[in-house]
């Protein structure tokens, strides 16, 4: 049951080494910087440190409140990402495998539109563009 | 009172500072902005788009009514891109 | 874009190298052989040779077309597996999330109650027990 | 027409053996489980409950009512448990 915020790249296999411990199902989602215009160099994401970690904590905990989590993960990275890096991971445990994709997809959601980060797309040639929130991520959030 | 008001993404372009320390007696996050905007031509810009705007309270996602008497950092800030 | 059936555990880690490239979204789905009542020692897996890889190829590009995958990969283990060992993994990759998410989840129930495998439950004791298929499984496939 | 049968899981148990070379005119699934179900004690006991039964005609999955004419392998199991 962790929640971190980095700049590093992280592993998934590292991360789920043991995670979800005597769990029937385990899900993970992974987050991976696209281009699809093919002039985009790295993603530039800000966070909010200090709120943060702990609003990824309370989102987790309202998810295995929620759903029967028995374990869950979030690593989030901040700073410059290349494209093709991943940017996030969420990992949920449970009994069975309704609860843990359910966990993760509602994760997902409220990491979307309620943590503090704010993307900017670098492109190739240097320009910086803030990358606006869409509609569609605010309209999952209230299929919950 | 004095508060911590911390910007983020292109609100904190615009402000042209990340943070800064006001003395006020604003009793609403609404309060507060209307202090603030008559602060500078960039944190009129920051203000501009009410609709684009988010907030927390100490570290809490907060609206514009929420009360900040007992605050010690309200956050500005566009909706997030987390993800 | 690869089914495969095999006795030998698999590495999620090893299974994901490289998977989903270009993708912006991926999702794993592992399931673990569990113990509820502290008696059990393994689960022993059959499976229709020759019916089965074929099926879980044809259920993952059924979910490829339906939600625009751009990767999909599924393992599953026959024969004897014991309790904390993975059984099996899906994974999917796609542009955005919800498709990855949606794909996964469609995969798992059709495999669930359409792939030909059947567990059996051997205790410590050496008690084996057929699984019965659950109505929630067939319910599951009903959502699609 | 010459047919192999398989058998798997709990029907594979009660027959005695996994797999089978049958002789037969059927026409249908249906028809074949008649002639089978007359063929032992075990093949009766694996044809007893019909709502438990699953059958694939040349390893696709079929019905009580598919046509069975072409075919060259027929399998019969209990409702699957993969996953």
């Amino acid at each position: 049951m962790t929640a971190r915020v980095q700049t590093a790249p992280f592993d998934l296999a590292a991360e789920i080494d043991g995670f979800g411990a005597g769990a029937g199902a385990i899900v993970t989602f992974t987050g991976v910087v696209r281009d699809d215009t093919g002039l985009m160099a790295a993603l530039d994401i800000e966070h909010y440190p200090g709120m943060t970690e702990r609003a990824l904590q309370d989102y987790c905990r309202q998810a295995a409140d929620r759903f029967g989590l028995t374990d869950w993960r979030i690593v989030h990275r901040h700073g410059r990402i290349p494209v093709g890096d991943t940017i996030m991971m969420v990992a949920t445990a449970a009994r069975h495998r309704h609860a843990a994709f359910q966990g993760a997809d509602y994760l997902m959601d409220w990491l979307k539109s309620r943590a503090p980060f704010w993307k900017r797309e670098i492109a190739q040639d240097g320009t910086a563009t803030w990358v606006d929130a869409k509609s569609t991520d605010e309209d999952a959030l209230n299929r919950w | 009172m004095t508060l911590d008001i911390l910007y983020f993404a292109w609100l904190r372009e615009r402000v042209g500072q990340p943070r800064e320390t006001v003395t006020t007696d604003a009793a609403t996050v609404r309060d507060l902005i209307a202090e603030l905007t008559a602060a500078s031509e960039g944190h009129a810009a920051a203000f501009s788009d009410m609709a684009s705007l988010r907030c927390a309270v100490d570290q809490q996602l907060a609206d514009l009514d929420s009360p900040i008497t007992d605050a010690r950092e309200v956050a500005f800030f566009p909706p997030m891109t987390g993800g």
